[in-house]
C-alpha cells in the first residue's frame, strides 16, 4: 500500500523534552492503534516522521524544515509555545499545515492560515488559574515566576497577571534565567512578600527543583501552574513532600477507560516506551492530546480526500472531531479549537497521583 | 530582625552556592594554571559526576555509592586528559581548548543519549539533605556544610603547591614543559595529577550541588560551570585563594541581585561585575602579573 | 680510558627537514667537549636528541654503556646528565630559589651545601634569591640556569652556549666555572659560538657543519686548524 | 599565474557557482532540506569569517560573536517589522515604540552598524585585556546584552523576551549568498590589505608590532569593530532565514558553535571557515538526522540508533577531526585555483622525477 | 641642545625595589654610532625600552631633535620610594606609546629576536612599511591606494637587496638561521624610516666570523641611510671597531663615557666589565 506521511515536530531533549516525549507518546499509541487511513478510497499505512526540535528556537527551523522536506501531509505539534512559533512560516512556505497539541500561546495560530490547534489557549487558561486562586485560596496576592526568554511562561505568566489583577487582586512578578537551577532565593521573595499562592508555569525540570526547594524552605504556599506542570515528573517530586501543588490541564485520568488501559499497555509494552514516559504508566494529559490530534489529522486527511499537504491545509477548518480530551472544532479566525473548560487537579503527595478538584470555567 | 530573617536565606543560599561554585572553580584554575587550557570540559565532568551517582544509588547503598561515584568521576577525567589533551601537547593552544570544547559536547550529548533528556532526580544524601533550621530560616544542612567544606580542601591544595615538591613541579611545568622535563619532572604525572585534582573537587562539588538543586540533566553542568569559570577569572585565574574568593562573591551577589528582584539580570551581574574587574584589574583580583619582560 | 657518552650515527630531523644527519662522537669521562660550528648546524639539535627532548629519527646514544636513546627526558635525566638549554628558559614565575630547589627536583637529600655552592659561584644570584626569575636580566638568567642544571648534581653537563649574551667578564667567569667544575670530576659537552674560548677549554672538539661532523681534533689542534681559523674565529685570530 | 587573472577565475568561478544555484533552485524542489542547508551555511560562512578575521588574523581571541549576532539580528528584526504586523508582534507591549519599516536592505546596513557601533563602545575597555581575559570578558558582554535585551522594561522596544517575528525574509538561496559573498568579499579584501598585514604582525607579536609603529589599541578596535559589523550583518541573515528571533537563542553555545567551525576549516584561513560552515551545518542539521530515528533492517533492530545518537556521533566527528587533523581542513592555506594547479604540477613533476631517477 | 639627536635626561626606572636605571644621562649626536655597555643587569635594555616607550620612566625625560618626547615625575607610592636628586624637575607626564616613537623616528631590534612568525621574510620588512601609509582603512580594503602599495613593496625589496636576504625572500622569517634573522630584524627596523636606530645585541648568537660581517654590515647602513646609531653590545671587537664613543652602564649609572680607547683602559670599566687582561 502507499504510505502517507505525518510529521511530529515534538522536543525530544532540551527543557521540554520530557513533555514532547510524552506527547509523542500519544501519537506513537494512536498510530499503532489505527495505522492505516483511508484516503479517497485508498488504503494508506501512515508513516510518522518524528524530528527534534530539541526546545529550540534556533534549532526548531531545521528540523521543520526537514519535515517539508521529506514530504509530510501534515504536522503535529510542537509541545511548547515558542518553536512551534519559530517554525510556523516555515511550514507555511512549504504549504505544509500543522496542527498544534498543547502549545497554548495564542501567536502560534494569530494571523496565520496553516497552523491550526486543538488545545485552549492561555487568555482562557490564565483567567482560569487566576479564578481558581481566588475562588479556592482567597488570594489576594500573587507570586508569579515565568522563565526568561520561554514564550509559554512568558505568556501564561502574563494573562494569569492580567486577570488576577482584574480581580483585585496583587501581583509580585520576577523571571528566572535560563539554566538558572537556585530557586532559593525566589522562594525566598515569595514568602518575604507575603504572597498567598505561588504561581509558576514553567517546564517540568524547573518545577521539579522549584517543588523541592520549596519543600526544603518549608514554603507552605499553594504552587499554581498549567498544563505543563501535569506529568509524573511532578507527581514523583512532590511525593512525600509537604506541598500544595495544582494543574490546569486538558485531561484526567479516568476520562475515558478504553484510552487509558490502551495507552497503559502501550506505555508498559516496551521499556523504552516506559523510560519516555518517565519510568512509570501515569497517563500526561499531553499524552491524550497528542491521541486526539493524530485522529483529527487522520479526519483531516479524509476530508481532503488527498495527501497533497494543500488540500489537507484546506480541510481542515471543517473538520470537527469527539475525542477523549473533548470535541475539537476550530474557529474560523485562527483555527483554534473552541474549548470553554479546563481540568483542575491537584498531587497527592501520599499516593503520588493526581487527584481531580473539579472543572474550571471563566465566568 | 525582621530585615534579617527577611534576608538570611539569600546570604545562606549565597554561601553555599558560592562554596560550590569554588570547588569546580579550583578545577577550572589548577587546570588553566598548567595547560594554560580553559577546561570547557570541567562543568560537564561536574555533571558526569551527578548521572554516575543518579544510577549507582539506584541498585546500590548512598555510602558505597559515594565513594565509587568519586572514583568513577576522578578517572573520567584523568582519561580525558590522556585521550582528548595529551596528543595536543604540542599543538597551538586553540586546539586543546576546541578539543575541550569537543569534549563538553560529548558529554552534554552522551548524558543525553543516556537519560534521553530527561531529569535525572539526584538522591537525597542521608543526613546532608536534611532539613534544619538556622535563626529561623530552614534549610538544607548541606548549605552549612558546603561553606566550611570548601575552606578545609582549599587550605589543603594551597599547602600542596606551595609546600610541597609536587606542588613546586606544578608551578615550574605550568611555565615550561620541556625545562621542566630537563630537572626530571615527569610533565604527565603532574598534569594528570593536576586533573585527578580537579576531578575529584567537581565530584565533591556535584555532591553538595545535587543535594541541593536535585535535577540533573546533561546541560546542569553548563551554568555552574560558566559562573565557576567567571569565579576563577574574577580571582586571577591561576590563583587558588582567588578563585575561591571570586566564587564566593559570585554567589552571594548573585543571590542578593535575585533578593532585589532583579532576577532578569542575575546571571549578566556576575558577568558585570567581571568586567569591571578586569577593566580595574586585568589580570583579575589576584592574578600574577604578566611579565612581559622585552 | 671510559667513554661517559657515546653518539653513534645520530640523525635528527624536524619534519622534512633533516637537521643532523648521521654523526658520532665520544665524550670521554672527566674531559671537557666542544661542538663548535655556524648557525643552524645542527648543534642544538644534537644535544636536545641526546637528551630526548627530541627524538633521534636513526642512530644510539650510550651513557655510561647504557642505550638512552629514545627514551623521555626524564628517564634520561634521571641517569645523571643534564642539559644547560639554549636561550636560558629559566621558570619565569619561580623565584631565584625555587629555581635551583626544581633543579634538584630528583634528588631527596638536603640541597643547603649546593645552594651555597651556587651562590659562592654566582654571587649576583644571592642578591636575587627572592627575586622572580623572569625579571632577571638576560645574563642574571644565564648564570641561573647554569646553576640550576648544577643543582641536579650530574655526571655529564651539556651547555648550550652558556656565553651568549653575557658580560665579557662574566664570560670569562663562566669558562672559569667549567673549567672549575671539570676539575670536581664532572665531564662536560659545550655548545659555543665563541669558538676561541670553548677550543681553549675544552680537551676535544668537533666542527659541525650542516648536520655533519666535518673535523675534530684536541682543542688546541682545531684552534690552529687554518680552515677552523677562516672559518669561525674571525678576524681577531686570522 | 598573474593576480590578475586569478582574480578573474575566482571571480568566474563564483558567477559560476551563483548560476549553478539558480537552476537547481529552479529545478528541484525548492524546500528540498538542500536549500536549507545551504542557506544557513552561507550564514555562518560570514559570521565564521568575521570570527576568523578575529580570532583568527588578529589573534585576538573574542567569544562575543553571539551578542554581536543578537544586536545584528534585533536591529533588523526591530526596524523592518511592517507596521500593521507590530500590534500582533507587541501583544504584550501595545505594539511597541518603533511604529515605522525601513526597507530590508537598509535594516541589513543598520544591523552591521548598530552592532560595530556597540563593539566600538565595548572595545575601549576590554580590548586592553589579553588572551583569556579578553575571551571571557567579551563572553559576558554577549551575555550581558543578551540579558538586557530580554528585559522587560526594555519591551516596547525589543518585544522582552517574546520572539521577534513577521519581518521580510527570503527566499531563495541566492539571497544570503550574495550578502555572504560581498562581505566575505570585502573581509578578505582587507585581509589583502596593508591593514591586514597590520593585524597578522599584532598576532604574531604585539611588542614587535608596537615596535613597527602599529599603533595597537587602534588597529585591534578596527579588526573588532569590523568583525562585528559582519557578525551583525549575518545576525540579520540567519533572522531572516530563521523567520522569527529571540535574544535566548543567542546563547555562548552559539559562540562556541562557531568557534568549532573557524577551527575545523582552519584558523587563519578564510576558504576553510567557508567550506567547514557548510560541512558542520550538513552534518548537525541534515545527513546524519537518521541516526536519531529507529531503524529496522528487514526484521533487525539497529541497534544503538535512537534520539540523541546523532549528536553522540557528531561530537565524536568533532573530536577526531580535532585530535587528528590538528590544522583543520585547510590549515592557513587558502583554496585557490592557482594552489589546486600548483598541486598537481608539483605532482606530476614528482612522478617525473621518479621516472628519471 | 638641537644637535643631539637623543638626549637622556635624568631617566630613572624602578621596578619595585630594584633601580633599572638610576638617574641616567646620555647623548648621542647626528651621524655617530655609540655602544651602551655594562655588565648583565646593568640596566641596558631598561633604558632601550624606556627611550622607546615600552616603559613609561619613573622620572626624567627624553628628548630626540631636541624637541621632549618622553617626561615622567615620580608620583604616589614610587615617590616615596624613589631616592633620585632630581625628583621634582618634571612635572608633566608625556608617555606615548612604542609606536608614537616609531613614528617619530626611532626603531630599533630586540635581544630575543621578535620577528613575525607567520609571515614571509618579505612581509616582515613589508609590515614595517605600514606606519608610513597615507591610505585609510577604506582606500586600503578597496585597493585605491595602488601607487602606495606598489612603493611599499618596491621599497622592501630593495631592503631585502641591501641586507643580502634577495633570495630568501619567500621564506618564512622563523626558518632562517639566526644570523640571518637578527639581519632581518635590522632590515625590518629600517623599513620605518628611522633617523635613529637602537640596536640590542645584534651580535649575540654570532660566531666570530659572522660577528665580523656584522661590524661592516653596520658600518654600511649608517652611512648608507644616514642613521644615528644607538647600541648594545657585549662583543668587545665589535664595540671597539665601530663605536665613536661608548657609555659603560654599571647598576643603572653610566660610570664611563668616552671613544674606546679610553674605555678598554678605563680601570673602573675592566673591573666591573671587562675584566682581566682584555685580550684571550
Ligand atoms: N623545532 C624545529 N622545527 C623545524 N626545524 C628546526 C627546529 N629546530 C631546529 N630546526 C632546524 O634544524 C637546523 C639545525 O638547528 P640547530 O638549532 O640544531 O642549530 P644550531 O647549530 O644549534 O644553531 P645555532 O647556533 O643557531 O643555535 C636548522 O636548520 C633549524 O632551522
Ligand atoms: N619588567 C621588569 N620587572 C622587574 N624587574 C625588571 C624588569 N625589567 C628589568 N628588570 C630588572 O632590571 C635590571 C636591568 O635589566 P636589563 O634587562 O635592563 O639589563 P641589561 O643591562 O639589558 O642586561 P643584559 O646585558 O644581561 O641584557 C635587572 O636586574 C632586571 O632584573
Ligand atoms: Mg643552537
Ligand atoms: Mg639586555
Amino acid at each position: 500500500a502507499d504510505t502517507v506521511k505525518i510529521g511530529v515536530y515534538e522536543p525530544a531533549s532540551g527543557d521540554n523534552g520530557a513533555g514532547g516525549k510524552q506527547e509523542t507518546l500519544g501519537i506513537q499509541y494512536a498510530n499503532s492503534e489505527t495505522p492505516t487511513v483511508e484516503i479517497d478510497g485508498k488504503e494508506y499505512n501512515v508513516e510518522l516522521d518524528i524530528v527534534d526540535n530539541e526546545s529550540s528556537t534556533d534549532k526548531g527551523p531545521s528540523a521543520a524544515s526537514t519535515l517539508v522536506s521529506d514530504g509530510v501531509s501534515i504536522v503535529l505539534g510542537s509541545y511548547g509555545s515558542g518553536v512551534s512559533i519559530a517554525a510556523s512560516d516555515i511550514f507555511k512556505d512549504g504549504g505544509v499545515p500543522a496542527l498544534g497539541i498543547t502549545c497554548t500561546n495564542p501567536q502560534v495560530t494569530q494571523g496565520n492560515t496553516h497552523y491550526f490547534r486543538i488545545c485552549f489557549l492561555d487568555p482562557f487558561q490564565g483567567t482560569v488559574l487566576a479564578n481558581f486562586a481566588k475562588d479556592k485560596f482567597e488570594a489576594k496576592k500573587a507570586y508569579v515566576l515565568t522563565k526568561l526568554g520561554d514564550d509559554y511562561s512568558a505568556g501564561l505568566g502574563h494573562y494569569f497577571t492580567k486577570a488576577f489583577e482584574d480581580l483585585g487582586g496583587e501581583v509580585v512578578e520576577e523571571t528566572f534565567p535560563d539554566g538558572n537551577s537556585d530557586f532559593t532565593s525566589y522562594i525566598t521573595s515569595a514568602k518575604n512578600a507575603g504572597a498567598d499562592v505561588f504561581f509558576a508555569p514553567t517546564s517540568t525540570e524547573a518545577a521539579a527543583l522549584i517543588i523541592e526547594q520549596a519543600a526544603a524552605q518549608g514554603l507552605d504556599l499553594p504552587l499554581l501552574a498549567g498544563d505543563t506542570w501535569d506529568s509524573n515528573v511532578i507527581l514523583k517530586a512532590a511525593e512525600g513532600k509537604d506541598v500544595q501543588v495544582y494543574v490546569t490541564t486538558f485531561y484526567q485520568e479516568g476520562g475515558n477507560e478504553d484510552f487509558d488501559n490502551g495507552m497503559k499497555e502501550f506505555i508498559n509494552s516496551d521499556s523504552k516506551n516506559l523510560a519516555n514516559n518517565g519510568g512509570d504508566d501515569t497517563i500526561a494529559a499531553v499524552s491524550a492530546m497528542g491521541y486526539d490530534a493524530y485522529y483529527v489529522a487522520l479526519e483531516a486527511l479524509k476530508a481532503a480526500g488527498s495527501t497533497d499537504p494543500a488540500k489537507v491545509n484546506e480541510a481542515l477548518w471543517d473538520v470537527t472531531y469527539e475525542g477523549v480530551c473533548g470535541k475539537v472544532q476550530f474557529d474560523s479566525e485562527n483555527g483554534d479549537a473552541q474549548r470553554d473548560t479546563a481540568y483542575v487537579k491537584t498531587a497527592n503527595t501520599e499516593t503520588g497521583a493526581w487527584d481531580f478538584v473539579g472543572e474550571q470555567g471563566v465566568e | 530582625m525582621e530585615w534579617f530573617n527577611q534576608n538570611l536565606p539569600y546570604f545562606l543560599a549565597g554561601i553555599s552556592v558560592g562554596g560550590q561554585y569554588a570547588l569546580i572553580a579550583i578545577g577550572y584554575t589548577m587546570v588553566y594554571g598548567i595547560l594554560r587550557l580553559i577546561n570547557f570540559a570541567h562543568g560537564d565532568i561536574f555533571m558526569v559526576a551527578g548521572l554516575i551517582m543518579v544510577y549507582l544509588s539506584a541498585s546500590l547503598p548512598i555510602y558505597i555509592s559515594i565513594p565509587i561515584m568519586i572514583v568513577a568521576t576522578v578517572i573520567i577525567g584523568f582519561l580525558i586528559e590522556r585521550v582528548a589533551y595529551k596528543p595536543l601537547r604540542q599543538a597551538p593552544r586553540m586546539s586543546i581548548m576546541i578539543s575541550a570544547i569537543g569534549v563538553s559536547y560529548l558529554l552534554q550529548n552522551l548524558a543525553l543519549y543516556i537519560t534521553g533528556g530527561l531529569a535525572q532526580q539526584y538522591p537525597a544524601i542521608p543526613w546532608i539533605s536534611d532539613t534544619i533550621e538556622i535563626f529561623g530560616s530552614v534549610t538544607k544542612r548541606v548549605t552549612v556544610i558546603t561553606p566550611i567544606l570548601t575552606i578545609v580542601l582549599v587550605f589543603a591544595l594551597v599547602f600542596l603547591i606551595k609546600k610541597t615538591k609536587i606542588g613546586m613541579a606544578m608551578r615550574a611545568a605550568s611555565k615550561d614543559f620541556e625545562t621542566s622535563q630537563l630537572m626530571g619532572i615527569k610533565i604527565n604525572s603532574v598534569i594528570s595529577m593536576t586533573f585527578i585534582i580537579g576531578s575529584f573537587l567537581a565530584a565533591v562539588a556535584s555532591l553538595l550541588y545535587f543535594s541541593n538543586y536535585t535535577g540533573v540533566v546533561p546541560t546542569s553542568g553548563a551554568m555552574p560551570g560558566l559562573k565557576a569559570f567567571v569565579a576563577a577569572v574574577f580571582g586571577g585565574i591561576g590563583s587558588i585563594p582567588g578563585a575561591v574568593i571570586g566564587a564566593f562573591i559570585i554567589g552571594i551577589c548573585e543571590n542578593i541581585i535575585k533578593g532585589m528582584g532583579m532576577t532578569t539580570f542575575s546571571d549578566a551581574f556576575t558577568f558585570a561585575l567581571l568586567i569591571v574587574i578586569l577593566i580595574a584589574k586585568p589580570t583579575g583580583l589576584f592574578g600574577e602579573k604578566v611579565t612581559d619582560k622585552v | 680510558m671510559s667513554n661517559v657518552l657515546e653518539v653513534k650515527g645520530l640523525c635528527v630531523s624536524y619534519g622534512g627537514i633533516q637537521a643532523v644527519k648521521d654523526i658520532s662522537f665520544v665524550v670521554p669521562k672527566g674531559e671537557v667537549v666542544t661542538l663548535i660550528g655556524a648557525n643552524g648546524a645542527g648543534k642544538s639539535s644534537t644535544l636536545r636528541s641526546i637528551v630526548g627532548l627530541v627524538k633521534p629519527t636513526l642512530g644510539s646514544v650510550l651513557l655510561n654503556g647504557k642505550e638512552i636513546a629514545g627514551k623521555t627526558p626524564e628517564s634520561i635525566v634521571s641517569q645523571g646528565i643534564t642539559l644547560v638549554p639554549e636561550g636560558r628558559r629559566v621558570f619565569a614565575d619561580l623565584t631565584v630559589l625555587e629555581n635551583l630547589k626544581v633543579g634538584a627536583y630528583l634528588r631527596k637529600d638536603s640541597l643547603d651545601e649546593d645552594i651555597r655552592w651556587c651562590y659562592d659561584l654566582f654571587p649576583r644570584l644571592k642578591e636575587r634569591s627572592w627575586q622572580l626569575a623572569g625579571t632577571l636580566s638576560g645574563g642574571e638568567q644565564q648564570m641561573l640556569a647554569i646553576a640550576r642544571a648544577l643543582m641536579s648534581r650530574p655526571d655529564v653537563i651539556m651547555m648550550d652556549e652558556p656565553s651568549l649574551g653575557l658580560a665579557p667578564i662574566v664570560v670569562r667567569g663562566v669558562f672559569d666555572i667549567i673549567r672549575e667544575i671539570n676539575r670536581q670530576g664532572k665531564t662536560i659537552l659545550l655548545v659555543e659560538q665563541n669558538a676561541n674560548m670553548a677550543l681553549n677549554a675544552a680537551h676535544h672538539g668537533y666542527v659541525m657543519e650542516t648536520g655533519r661532523i666535518t673535523l675534530s681534533g684536541t682543542g688546541k689542534e682545531l684552534s690552529e686548524n687554518d680552515s677552523v681559523k677562516a672559518a669561525y674565529l674571525g678576524k681577531a685570530r686570522k | 599565474m598573474t593576480k590578475k587573472k586569478e582574480t578573474i577565475i575566482n571571480v568566474a568561478l563564483i558567477a559560476g557557482l551563483l548560476v549553478i544555484l539558480y537552476i537547481m533552485e529552479q529545478l528541484m524542489n525548492p524546500t528540498d532540506m538542500i536549500f536549507t542547508v545551504l542557506k544557513k551555511g552561507a550564514i555562518y560562512a560570514l559570521v565564521a569569517v568575521s570570527m576568523n578575521l578575529l580570532n583568527g588574523f588578529t589573534g585576538l581571541f573574542s567569544l562575543g560573536q553571539a551578542g554581536f549576532m543578537l544586536l545584528g539580528a534585533y536591529t533588523y528584526g526591530i526596524l523592518t517589522i511592517p507596521s500593521e504586523q507590530r500590534e500582533s508582534v507587541y501583544q504584550y507591549f501595545d505594539g511597541g515604540i518603533v511604529q515605522f519599516a525601513v526597507p530590508v536592505a537598509i535594516g541589513i546596513l543598520a544591523a552591521g552598524v548598530v552592532a560595530a557601533i556597540f563593539a566600538y563602545l565595548i572595545g575601549l575597555p576590554v580590548l586592553r585585556l589579553k588572551s583569556d581575559y579578553l575571551a571571557i570578558a567579551t563572553l559576558g558582554f554577549a551575555e550581558i546584552i543578551r540579558a538586557v535585551f530580554q528585559w522587560d522594561k526594555l519591551g516596547p522596544l525589543t518585544n522582552g523576551s517574546n520572539l521577534l517575528r513577521s519581518y521580510p525574509t527570503f527566499k531563495s538561496v541566492l539571497f544570503p549568498f550574495i550578502v555572504s559573498g560581498i562581505c566575505i568579499a570585502v573581509i578578505v579584501m582587507m585581509i589583502n590589505s596593508t591593514y591586514g598585514r597590520a593585524f597578522k604582525a599584532i598576532r604574531d607579536d604585539e611588542i614587535a608590532a608596537e615596535a613597527m609603529g602599529i599603533n595597537l589599541a587602534h588597529h585591534k578596535r578596527i579588526a573588532f569593530t569590523v568583525s562585528s559589523f559582519f557578525a551583525g550583518i549575518s545576525g540579520a541573515l540567519l533572522a531572516m532565514y530563521q523567520t522569527t528571533i529571540q535574544a535566548s537563542m543567542f546563547k555562548s553555545a552559539m559562540t562556541y558553535e562557531i568557534l568549532l567551525i573557524v577551527v575545523i576549516g582552519g584558523i587563519g584561513s578564510v576558504t576553510g571557515s567557508c567550506i567547514s560552515s557548510f560541512l558542520f551545518i550538513t552534518c548537525s542539521e541534515w545527513i546524519l538526522r537518521f541516526l536519531d530515528n529507529d531503524t529496522y533492517i528487514g526484521d533487525f533492530h539497529v541497534p544503538l540508533l535512537r534520539s540523541g545518537f546523532r549528536k553522540v556521533v557528531f561530537s565524536i566527528i568533532i573530536m577526531i577531526i580535532v585530535l587528528f587533523f590538528r590544522q583543520g581542513i585547510m590549515g592557513t592555506k587558502e583554496f585557490s585555483v592557482a594552489g589546486i594547479r600548483n598541486f598537481f604540477v608539483r605532482k606530476s613533476n614528482k612522478e617525473k622525477g621518479r621516472k628519471l631517477q | 641642545m638641537s644637535e643631539h639627536v637623543l638626549k637622556v635626561e635624568n631617566a630613572t626606572m624602578q621596578f619595585g625595589g630594584v633601580v633599572a636605571v638610576d638617574n641616567m644621562n646620555i647623548v648621542v649626536d647626528k651621524g655617530e654610532i655609540v655602544s651602551l655597555i655594562g655588565p648583565n643587569g646593568a640596566g641596558k635594555t631598561t633604558a632601550f625600552n624606556v627611550i622607546t616607550g615600552v616603559y613609561a620612566p619613573t622620572n626624567g625625560a627624553v628628548y630626540f631633535n631636541g624637541k621632549k618626547i618622553i617626561e615622567n615625575h615620580p608620583q604616589g607610592k614610587m615617590k616615596k620610594l624613589y631616592q633620585g636628586q632630581n625628583a621634582g624637575k618634571y612635572t608633566h607626564v608625556l608617555a606615548p606609546t612604542p609606536d608614537k616613537i616609531t613614528q617619530l623616528g626611532i626603531a630599533r631590534t630586540f635581544q630575543n629576536i621578535r620577528l613575525f612568525k607567520s609571515q614571509t621574510v618579505f612581509e616582515n620588512i613589508l609590515i614595517a612599511k605600514h606606519l608610513r601609509r597615507t591610505s585609510n582603512l577604506f582606500t586600503a580594503t578597496f585597493h585605491l591606494n595602488g601607487k602606495e602599495e606598489q612603493k611599499m613593496r618596491e621599497d622592501a625589496t630593495h631592503l631585502l637587496e641591501i641586507v643580502g636576504l634577495k633570495d630568501e625572500r619567500n621564506e618564512m622569517a622563523t626558518s632562517l638561521p639566526y644570523g640571518k634573522q637578527r639581519r632581518l630584524e635590522i632590515a625590518r627596523a629600517l623599513a620605518t624610516n628611522p633617523s635613529l636606530l637602537l640596536l640590542d645585541e645584534p651580535a649575540a648568537g654570532m660566531n666570530p666570523q659572522e660577528t665580523d660581517e656584522l661590524t661592516a654590515f653596520i658600518g654600511e647602513i649608517r652611512d648608507n641611510f644616514g642613521l644615528t646609531i644607538f647600541m648594545i653590545e657585549h662583543h668587545m671587537d665589535l664595540v671597539m671597531e665601530i663605536s665613536d664613543r661608548i657609555y659603560v652602564l654599571d647598576f643603572g649609572k653610566p660610570i664611563a663615557e668616552g671613544v674606546p680607547e679610553e674605555i678598554q683602559n678605563n680601570q673602573r670599566v675592566i673591573d666591573a666589565y671587562l675584566g682581566g687582561a682584555a685580550d684571550e
